[in-house]
Protein backbone atom coordinates (compact mmCIF):
# COMPACT_ATOMS: atom_id res chain seq x y z
CA UNK A 1 0.00 0.00 0.00
CA UNK A 2 1.40 3.38 -0.55
CA UNK A 3 0.04 6.51 0.74
CA UNK A 4 -2.16 9.09 -0.76
CA UNK A 5 -0.86 12.40 -0.09
CA UNK A 6 -3.83 13.86 1.10
CA UNK A 7 -5.88 13.60 3.90
CA UNK A 8 -8.38 10.79 2.31
CA UNK A 9 -7.12 7.49 2.08
CA UNK A 10 -9.52 4.58 0.53
CA UNK A 11 -8.55 1.37 -0.90
CA UNK A 12 -9.95 -1.86 -1.52
CA UNK A 13 -7.66 -4.50 -2.41
CA UNK A 14 -6.51 -8.28 -1.51
CA UNK A 15 -2.85 -7.08 0.14
CA UNK A 16 -3.01 -7.61 4.13
CA UNK A 17 -4.47 -4.75 6.39
CA UNK A 18 -1.63 -2.27 8.04
CA UNK A 19 -3.50 -1.00 10.47
CA UNK A 20 -0.29 0.31 12.26
CA UNK A 21 0.45 1.92 8.93
CA UNK A 22 -3.04 3.30 8.84
CA UNK A 23 -2.72 4.90 12.49
CA UNK A 24 0.79 6.85 11.46
CA UNK A 25 -0.27 8.07 8.36
CA UNK A 26 -3.26 9.47 10.08
CA UNK A 27 -1.59 10.84 13.24
CA UNK A 28 -0.66 14.75 13.17
CA UNK A 29 0.58 17.43 15.52
CA UNK A 30 -2.89 19.34 15.35
CA UNK A 31 -4.88 16.26 16.42
CA UNK A 32 -5.66 15.30 20.03
CA UNK A 33 -8.04 12.28 18.89
CA UNK A 34 -7.01 9.08 16.46
CA UNK A 35 -9.87 6.54 16.41
CA UNK A 36 -9.31 2.81 14.59
CA UNK A 37 -12.19 0.34 13.95
CA UNK A 38 -10.96 -2.59 12.85
CA UNK A 39 -13.11 -5.22 11.69
CA UNK A 40 -11.97 -8.61 11.82
CA UNK A 41 -12.72 -11.96 10.53
CA UNK A 42 -14.29 -13.87 13.36
CA UNK A 43 -15.13 -17.58 13.99
CA UNK A 44 -18.85 -17.23 14.81
CA UNK A 45 -21.71 -16.07 12.35
CA UNK A 46 -25.14 -15.87 13.00
CA UNK A 47 -24.85 -19.60 11.75
CA UNK A 48 -22.72 -21.45 12.27
CA UNK A 49 -19.12 -21.42 15.14
CA UNK A 50 -16.71 -23.18 12.55
CA UNK A 51 -15.47 -20.47 10.23
CA UNK A 52 -12.00 -20.51 9.28
CA UNK A 53 -11.86 -17.92 6.77
CA UNK A 54 -13.67 -15.50 5.28
CA UNK A 55 -13.76 -14.89 1.46
CA UNK A 56 -14.57 -10.98 0.08
CA UNK A 57 -15.70 -10.32 -3.60
CA UNK A 58 -16.39 -7.17 -4.99
CA UNK A 59 -15.88 -4.63 -8.15
CA UNK A 60 -12.87 -2.81 -6.83
CA UNK A 61 -14.22 0.06 -9.13
CA UNK A 62 -17.57 0.17 -7.89
CA UNK A 63 -16.73 -0.13 -4.16
CA UNK A 64 -13.98 2.37 -4.29
CA UNK A 65 -16.28 4.49 -5.58
CA UNK A 66 -19.23 3.87 -3.05
CA UNK A 67 -16.28 3.96 -0.25
CA UNK A 68 -15.19 7.10 -1.30
CA UNK A 69 -19.58 8.49 -0.90
CA UNK A 70 -18.92 7.31 2.23
CA UNK A 71 -15.68 9.57 3.34
CA UNK A 72 -17.64 12.56 1.40
CA UNK A 73 -20.29 12.27 3.62
CA UNK A 74 -18.53 11.84 7.09
CA UNK A 75 -16.17 14.83 5.63
CA UNK A 76 -19.45 16.64 5.23
CA UNK A 77 -21.55 16.28 8.77
CA UNK A 78 -18.17 16.54 10.82
CA UNK A 79 -16.22 19.03 8.70
CA UNK A 80 -13.18 19.03 11.48
CA UNK A 81 -11.71 15.54 10.60
CA UNK A 82 -8.16 15.89 9.57
CA UNK A 83 -7.22 12.19 8.34
CA UNK A 84 -9.57 10.03 7.10
CA UNK A 85 -8.86 6.08 5.72
CA UNK A 86 -11.24 3.39 4.83
CA UNK A 87 -9.42 0.26 3.61
CA UNK A 88 -11.41 -2.51 2.57
CA UNK A 89 -9.66 -6.09 1.63
CA UNK A 90 -11.26 -8.89 -0.54
CA UNK A 91 -10.17 -12.22 -1.32
CA UNK A 92 -9.03 -14.54 1.44
CA UNK A 93 -9.00 -12.99 5.07
CA UNK A 94 -8.10 -15.67 7.98
CA UNK A 95 -9.88 -15.23 11.70
CA UNK A 96 -8.46 -12.54 13.18
CA UNK A 97 -7.23 -10.61 10.38
CA UNK A 98 -8.87 -7.33 9.48
CA UNK A 99 -11.19 -7.47 6.51
CA UNK A 100 -11.97 -3.41 7.03
CA UNK A 101 -10.28 -0.69 8.85
CA UNK A 102 -11.12 2.76 9.14
CA UNK A 103 -8.77 5.50 10.74
CA UNK A 104 -10.07 8.91 12.08
CA UNK A 105 -8.18 11.91 13.38
CA UNK A 106 -9.71 14.91 14.55
CA UNK A 107 -8.70 17.84 17.05
CA UNK A 108 -10.96 16.02 19.70
CA UNK A 109 -12.15 12.96 20.42
CA UNK A 110 -16.55 13.02 20.22
CA UNK A 111 -15.98 13.60 16.28
CA UNK A 112 -13.60 10.89 15.72
CA UNK A 113 -15.55 8.57 17.44
CA UNK A 114 -18.86 9.55 15.75
CA UNK A 115 -17.26 9.88 12.24
CA UNK A 116 -15.19 6.22 12.50
CA UNK A 117 -18.59 4.63 14.04
CA UNK A 118 -20.75 6.34 11.03
CA UNK A 119 -18.10 5.30 8.41
CA UNK A 120 -17.73 1.40 9.24
CA UNK A 121 -21.76 1.40 9.42
CA UNK A 122 -21.96 3.03 6.03
CA UNK A 123 -19.41 1.01 3.93
CA UNK A 124 -21.80 -1.74 5.73
CA UNK A 125 -24.63 -0.44 4.24
CA UNK A 126 -23.68 1.32 1.58
CA UNK A 127 -20.75 -0.64 -0.61
CA UNK A 128 -21.31 -3.42 -2.71
CA UNK A 129 -19.11 -6.30 -0.96
CA UNK A 130 -20.11 -10.20 -0.08
CA UNK A 131 -18.98 -11.86 2.36
CA UNK A 132 -18.30 -16.24 1.95
CA UNK A 133 -18.25 -17.87 5.08
CA UNK A 134 -15.64 -20.61 4.84
CA UNK A 135 -15.75 -23.75 7.57
CA UNK A 136 -14.12 -27.07 7.37
CA UNK A 137 -15.75 -28.83 4.78
CA UNK A 138 -17.99 -26.39 3.06
CA UNK A 139 -18.58 -23.02 2.42
CA UNK A 140 -21.28 -20.47 1.83
CA UNK A 141 -22.29 -16.74 1.38
CA UNK A 142 -22.91 -14.90 4.68
CA UNK A 143 -26.61 -14.88 5.74
CA UNK A 144 -26.22 -11.25 7.67
CA UNK A 145 -26.67 -9.56 4.24
CA UNK A 146 -28.67 -6.51 3.68
CA UNK A 147 -30.14 -3.99 0.65
CA UNK A 148 -27.78 -1.59 -0.59
CA UNK A 149 -28.79 1.77 0.02
CA UNK A 150 -26.98 4.66 -0.56
CA UNK A 151 -25.40 7.07 2.07
CA UNK A 152 -27.89 10.15 1.64
CA UNK A 153 -30.68 7.99 2.55
CA UNK A 154 -28.44 7.13 6.00
CA UNK B 1 -27.03 -5.48 -26.20
CA UNK B 2 -25.33 -4.39 -23.45
CA UNK B 3 -22.83 -5.61 -20.93
CA UNK B 4 -23.69 -7.15 -17.38
CA UNK B 5 -21.77 -7.33 -14.34
CA UNK B 6 -22.90 -10.47 -11.99
CA UNK B 7 -21.33 -9.83 -8.34
CA UNK B 8 -20.87 -12.08 -5.30
CA UNK B 9 -24.09 -14.76 -5.22
CA UNK B 10 -25.20 -13.30 -8.84
CA UNK B 11 -22.22 -14.49 -10.14
CA UNK B 12 -21.74 -17.84 -8.67
CA UNK B 13 -25.43 -18.25 -9.73
CA UNK B 14 -23.99 -17.77 -13.38
CA UNK B 15 -21.04 -19.01 -13.64
CA UNK B 16 -19.46 -15.91 -15.21
CA UNK B 17 -18.87 -12.47 -13.53
CA UNK B 18 -19.33 -10.65 -16.59
CA UNK B 19 -21.75 -11.48 -19.91
CA UNK B 20 -22.93 -9.83 -23.35
CA UNK B 21 -26.66 -10.07 -22.86
CA UNK B 22 -29.40 -8.96 -25.81
CA UNK B 23 -31.99 -6.21 -24.76
CA UNK B 24 -33.15 -3.05 -24.95
CA UNK B 25 -33.96 -2.01 -21.96
CA UNK B 26 -32.91 -3.43 -17.96
CA UNK B 27 -35.72 -5.88 -18.19
CA UNK B 28 -35.00 -7.05 -21.46
CA UNK B 29 -31.27 -7.60 -20.46
CA UNK B 30 -32.33 -9.02 -17.53
CA UNK B 31 -34.75 -11.43 -18.85
CA UNK B 32 -32.48 -12.95 -21.48
CA UNK B 33 -29.80 -13.10 -18.44
CA UNK B 34 -32.57 -15.42 -16.20
CA UNK B 35 -32.91 -17.40 -19.76
CA UNK B 36 -29.48 -18.25 -20.04
CA UNK B 37 -28.50 -18.70 -16.11
CA UNK B 38 -31.61 -20.43 -15.13
CA UNK B 39 -33.87 -20.49 -12.22
CA UNK B 40 -31.07 -19.97 -9.11
CA UNK B 41 -30.15 -17.27 -10.77
CA UNK B 42 -33.51 -15.76 -11.49
CA UNK B 43 -34.22 -16.42 -7.44
CA UNK B 44 -30.83 -13.73 -6.85
CA UNK B 45 -32.12 -11.30 -9.37
CA UNK B 46 -35.58 -11.46 -7.37
CA UNK B 47 -33.98 -10.29 -4.44
CA UNK B 48 -31.07 -7.68 -6.30
CA UNK B 49 -30.34 -4.35 -7.18
CA UNK B 50 -29.88 -3.47 -10.73
CA UNK B 51 -27.65 -0.60 -11.61
CA UNK B 52 -26.36 0.36 -14.79
CA UNK B 53 -23.21 2.37 -15.20
CA UNK B 54 -22.74 2.23 -11.35
CA UNK B 55 -26.04 4.15 -10.64
CA UNK B 56 -29.37 2.69 -9.59
CA UNK B 57 -31.69 1.99 -12.73
CA UNK B 58 -35.08 1.55 -13.09
CA UNK B 59 -36.30 -1.84 -15.55
CA UNK B 60 -37.60 0.24 -17.83
CA UNK B 61 -34.44 2.16 -18.37
CA UNK B 62 -33.06 1.76 -21.83
CA UNK B 63 -29.53 0.47 -22.54
CA UNK B 64 -26.88 0.13 -25.49
CA UNK B 65 -23.89 -1.64 -26.16
CA UNK B 66 -21.62 0.58 -24.34
CA UNK B 67 -23.81 0.58 -20.74
CA UNK B 68 -22.81 -2.34 -18.22
CA UNK B 69 -26.37 -3.59 -16.43
CA UNK B 70 -24.85 -4.86 -12.58
CA UNK B 71 -26.94 -7.55 -10.38
CA UNK B 72 -25.98 -6.11 -6.96
CA UNK B 73 -27.56 -8.93 -4.27
CA UNK B 74 -27.97 -7.84 -0.82
CA UNK B 75 -24.57 -7.19 0.39
CA UNK B 76 -22.44 -8.23 3.63
CA UNK B 77 -19.10 -6.39 3.56
CA UNK B 78 -17.40 -5.20 6.79
CA UNK C 1 5.74 -3.73 27.93
CA UNK C 2 4.60 -7.02 28.47
CA UNK C 3 1.24 -8.41 27.78
CA UNK C 4 -0.63 -9.95 30.55
CA UNK C 5 -2.24 -12.64 29.61
CA UNK C 6 -5.55 -11.76 30.43
CA UNK C 7 -7.75 -9.97 28.76
CA UNK C 8 -7.72 -6.66 30.74
CA UNK C 9 -4.31 -4.40 30.51
CA UNK C 10 -3.64 -1.35 32.29
CA UNK C 11 -0.45 0.64 32.15
CA UNK C 12 0.60 3.79 33.61
CA UNK C 13 4.43 4.10 32.35
CA UNK C 14 6.92 6.71 31.00
CA UNK C 15 7.32 3.80 27.98
CA UNK C 16 6.56 4.95 24.71
CA UNK C 17 2.81 3.84 23.76
CA UNK C 18 2.93 0.42 21.28
CA UNK C 19 -0.08 1.21 19.77
CA UNK C 20 -0.14 -1.92 17.25
CA UNK C 21 1.32 -4.26 19.98
CA UNK C 22 -1.97 -3.48 21.71
CA UNK C 23 -4.02 -4.37 19.25
CA UNK C 24 -2.63 -7.25 18.06
CA UNK C 25 -2.68 -8.32 21.62
CA UNK C 26 -6.61 -7.09 22.02
CA UNK C 27 -7.45 -9.01 18.10
CA UNK C 28 -9.19 -12.48 18.60
CA UNK C 29 -10.61 -15.06 16.81
CA UNK C 30 -13.95 -14.55 18.52
CA UNK C 31 -14.10 -11.14 18.15
CA UNK C 32 -15.04 -9.11 14.87
CA UNK C 33 -14.42 -5.69 16.59
CA UNK C 34 -11.58 -3.66 17.63
CA UNK C 35 -11.79 -0.27 18.59
CA UNK C 36 -8.60 1.89 19.19
CA UNK C 37 -8.53 5.69 20.62
CA UNK C 38 -5.17 7.16 20.61
CA UNK C 39 -5.12 10.62 22.49
CA UNK C 40 -1.99 12.25 21.09
CA UNK C 41 0.06 15.40 22.23
CA UNK C 42 -1.64 18.43 19.97
CA UNK C 43 -0.14 21.47 19.72
CA UNK C 44 -3.26 23.40 20.62
CA UNK C 45 -5.05 24.10 23.21
CA UNK C 46 -7.43 26.13 24.73
CA UNK C 47 -4.68 29.08 25.49
CA UNK C 48 -2.17 28.17 22.98
CA UNK C 49 -1.58 27.31 19.76
CA UNK C 50 2.63 26.62 19.91
CA UNK C 51 2.82 23.77 21.75
CA UNK C 52 5.82 21.40 21.64
CA UNK C 53 5.69 18.66 23.79
CA UNK C 54 3.46 17.77 26.93
CA UNK C 55 3.72 16.28 30.30
CA UNK C 56 2.55 13.85 32.57
CA UNK C 57 2.63 13.63 36.15
CA UNK C 58 1.23 10.99 38.59
CA UNK C 59 0.91 9.05 41.43
CA UNK C 60 1.28 5.33 39.33
CA UNK C 61 -0.19 2.99 41.92
CA UNK C 62 -3.44 5.72 42.65
CA UNK C 63 -3.41 6.03 38.37
CA UNK C 64 -3.29 2.84 38.26
CA UNK C 65 -6.15 1.51 40.61
CA UNK C 66 -8.25 4.17 39.05
CA UNK C 67 -7.79 2.86 35.56
CA UNK C 68 -8.42 -0.81 36.59
CA UNK C 69 -11.96 0.65 38.95
CA UNK C 70 -12.26 2.48 34.84
CA UNK C 71 -11.84 -0.86 33.25
CA UNK C 72 -13.93 -3.06 35.66
CA UNK C 73 -16.61 -0.50 35.02
CA UNK C 74 -16.74 -1.18 31.36
CA UNK C 75 -16.69 -4.53 31.86
CA UNK C 76 -20.04 -4.01 34.01
CA UNK C 77 -21.71 -2.18 31.82
CA UNK C 78 -20.34 -4.34 28.47
CA UNK C 79 -19.92 -7.74 29.59
CA UNK C 80 -19.26 -8.87 25.72
CA UNK C 81 -16.43 -7.55 25.81
CA UNK C 82 -13.72 -9.76 25.46
CA UNK C 83 -10.23 -8.01 25.58
CA UNK C 84 -9.81 -4.45 27.01
CA UNK C 85 -6.41 -2.27 27.57
CA UNK C 86 -6.15 1.00 28.92
CA UNK C 87 -2.45 2.40 28.64
CA UNK C 88 -1.23 6.09 29.90
CA UNK C 89 2.01 7.27 29.15
CA UNK C 90 3.68 9.57 31.89
CA UNK C 91 6.72 12.37 31.97
CA UNK C 92 7.60 13.89 28.10
CA UNK C 93 5.08 12.78 25.57
CA UNK C 94 6.23 15.03 22.52
CA UNK C 95 4.05 16.31 19.65
CA UNK C 96 1.53 13.40 17.83
CA UNK C 97 2.72 10.60 19.81
CA UNK C 98 0.13 8.86 22.13
CA UNK C 99 -0.43 9.95 25.60
CA UNK C 100 -3.69 7.35 25.99
CA UNK C 101 -4.50 4.31 24.18
CA UNK C 102 -7.60 2.13 24.84
CA UNK C 103 -8.41 -0.66 22.75
CA UNK C 104 -11.40 -2.76 23.10
CA UNK C 105 -12.20 -5.98 21.29
CA UNK C 106 -15.79 -7.68 21.11
CA UNK C 107 -17.98 -9.75 19.42
CA UNK C 108 -19.86 -6.68 17.61
CA UNK C 109 -18.82 -3.23 17.22
CA UNK C 110 -21.81 -1.24 18.79
CA UNK C 111 -20.41 -2.61 21.92
CA UNK C 112 -16.92 -2.13 21.26
CA UNK C 113 -17.36 1.79 20.29
CA UNK C 114 -19.54 2.44 23.12
CA UNK C 115 -16.63 0.93 25.59
CA UNK C 116 -14.04 2.64 24.41
CA UNK C 117 -16.04 5.79 24.02
CA UNK C 118 -16.60 5.09 28.29
CA UNK C 119 -13.18 4.10 28.85
CA UNK C 120 -11.21 7.05 27.53
CA UNK C 121 -14.34 9.92 28.82
CA UNK C 122 -13.59 7.95 32.46
CA UNK C 123 -10.38 8.23 32.62
CA UNK C 124 -10.47 12.07 31.68
CA UNK C 125 -12.82 12.12 34.59
CA UNK C 126 -11.40 9.77 37.38
CA UNK C 127 -7.56 9.14 37.01
CA UNK C 128 -5.48 11.42 39.02
CA UNK C 129 -2.95 12.60 36.40
CA UNK C 130 -1.62 16.21 35.56
CA UNK C 131 -0.64 17.86 31.91
CA UNK C 132 1.96 20.30 31.58
CA UNK C 133 1.93 22.05 28.04
CA UNK C 134 5.61 22.89 27.32
CA UNK C 135 6.03 25.75 24.72
CA UNK C 136 9.71 27.17 23.11
CA UNK C 137 9.67 29.32 26.25
CA UNK C 138 7.89 28.53 28.78
CA UNK C 139 5.50 25.76 30.44
CA UNK C 140 2.26 25.79 32.38
CA UNK C 141 -0.33 23.37 33.89
CA UNK C 142 -2.85 22.44 31.30
CA UNK C 143 -6.14 24.99 31.91
CA UNK C 144 -8.40 22.64 30.76
CA UNK C 145 -8.59 20.75 33.92
CA UNK C 146 -11.41 19.32 36.04
CA UNK C 147 -12.59 18.29 39.89
CA UNK C 148 -11.74 14.46 39.76
CA UNK C 149 -15.06 12.30 40.21
CA UNK C 150 -15.68 8.48 40.92
CA UNK C 151 -16.34 6.16 37.69
CA UNK C 152 -19.24 5.45 39.91
CA UNK C 153 -20.79 8.68 39.47
CA UNK C 154 -20.58 8.59 35.67
CA UNK D 1 1.89 12.89 62.04
CA UNK D 2 1.02 11.42 58.50
CA UNK D 3 2.66 11.55 55.05
CA UNK D 4 1.84 13.86 52.43
CA UNK D 5 1.66 13.36 48.79
CA UNK D 6 1.30 16.48 46.84
CA UNK D 7 1.10 15.85 42.95
CA UNK D 8 0.82 18.02 39.92
CA UNK D 9 0.35 22.09 40.84
CA UNK D 10 0.35 20.80 44.49
CA UNK D 11 3.97 19.50 43.98
CA UNK D 12 4.53 22.27 42.22
CA UNK D 13 3.76 24.77 44.69
CA UNK D 14 4.85 22.98 47.49
CA UNK D 15 8.21 22.00 45.66
CA UNK D 16 7.65 18.62 47.47
CA UNK D 17 6.05 15.20 46.76
CA UNK D 18 6.17 13.69 49.69
CA UNK D 19 6.63 15.34 52.95
CA UNK D 20 6.04 14.06 56.74
CA UNK D 21 3.41 16.36 58.64
CA UNK D 22 1.79 16.54 61.99
CA UNK D 23 -1.93 16.78 62.87
CA UNK D 24 -4.53 14.31 64.06
CA UNK D 25 -7.27 14.90 61.46
CA UNK D 26 -6.75 15.43 57.79
CA UNK D 27 -7.16 19.23 58.53
CA UNK D 28 -4.82 19.47 61.08
CA UNK D 29 -2.35 17.83 58.45
CA UNK D 30 -3.36 20.25 55.92
CA UNK D 31 -3.48 22.98 57.94
CA UNK D 32 0.52 22.37 58.69
CA UNK D 33 1.19 22.02 55.24
CA UNK D 34 -0.14 25.43 54.04
CA UNK D 35 1.83 26.92 56.94
CA UNK D 36 4.63 25.32 55.89
CA UNK D 37 4.40 25.88 51.98
CA UNK D 38 2.64 29.38 52.04
CA UNK D 39 -0.18 30.68 49.93
CA UNK D 40 0.41 29.35 46.38
CA UNK D 41 -0.08 26.23 47.74
CA UNK D 42 -3.02 27.28 50.04
CA UNK D 43 -4.88 28.90 46.74
CA UNK D 44 -4.42 25.33 45.25
CA UNK D 45 -5.45 22.97 48.09
CA UNK D 46 -8.67 25.50 48.22
CA UNK D 47 -9.53 23.78 44.88
CA UNK D 48 -7.93 20.07 45.63
CA UNK D 49 -9.13 16.79 46.46
CA UNK D 50 -7.72 15.66 49.69
CA UNK D 51 -7.84 11.66 49.85
CA UNK D 52 -6.84 9.62 52.66
CA UNK D 53 -4.85 6.16 51.14
CA UNK D 54 -6.31 6.11 48.34
CA UNK D 55 -9.88 7.34 49.01
CA UNK D 56 -11.38 10.57 49.14
CA UNK D 57 -11.46 11.75 52.58
CA UNK D 58 -13.20 14.11 55.13
CA UNK D 59 -11.49 17.26 56.48
CA UNK D 60 -12.02 15.95 59.95
CA UNK D 61 -11.60 11.81 59.19
CA UNK D 62 -8.54 11.22 61.86
CA UNK D 63 -5.04 10.07 60.89
CA UNK D 64 -1.63 8.70 61.98
CA UNK D 65 1.34 8.04 61.41
CA UNK D 66 0.54 5.03 58.78
CA UNK D 67 -1.73 6.92 56.50
CA UNK D 68 -1.14 9.12 53.15
CA UNK D 69 -2.79 12.25 52.83
CA UNK D 70 -2.79 13.37 49.39
CA UNK D 71 -3.87 16.10 47.70
CA UNK D 72 -5.57 16.08 44.35
CA UNK D 73 -5.78 19.46 42.36
CA UNK D 74 -8.08 19.03 39.01
CA UNK D 75 -6.81 16.55 36.61
CA UNK D 76 -5.66 17.02 32.90
CA UNK D 77 -4.93 13.81 31.94
CA UNK D 78 -5.27 11.88 28.24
Amino acid sequence: MQAERSSDWVAISPSALATDELVTWATRPECGAVVTFCGTARSTSATRDDIVELEYETDVELAERRTLDVVAAARARWPEIQALAVHHRIGTVHLAEPAVVVVVAAPHRHEAFEAARFCIDAVKRTVPMWKREVWPDGSAWSGEAMDIVDVDDL
Amino acid sequence: MSRVLLLGPAREAAGVRSDEIDGETVAEVIAGAIRRYGTNFESIVAVSQLWVNGSPATPDQPVGPVDEVAVLPPISGG
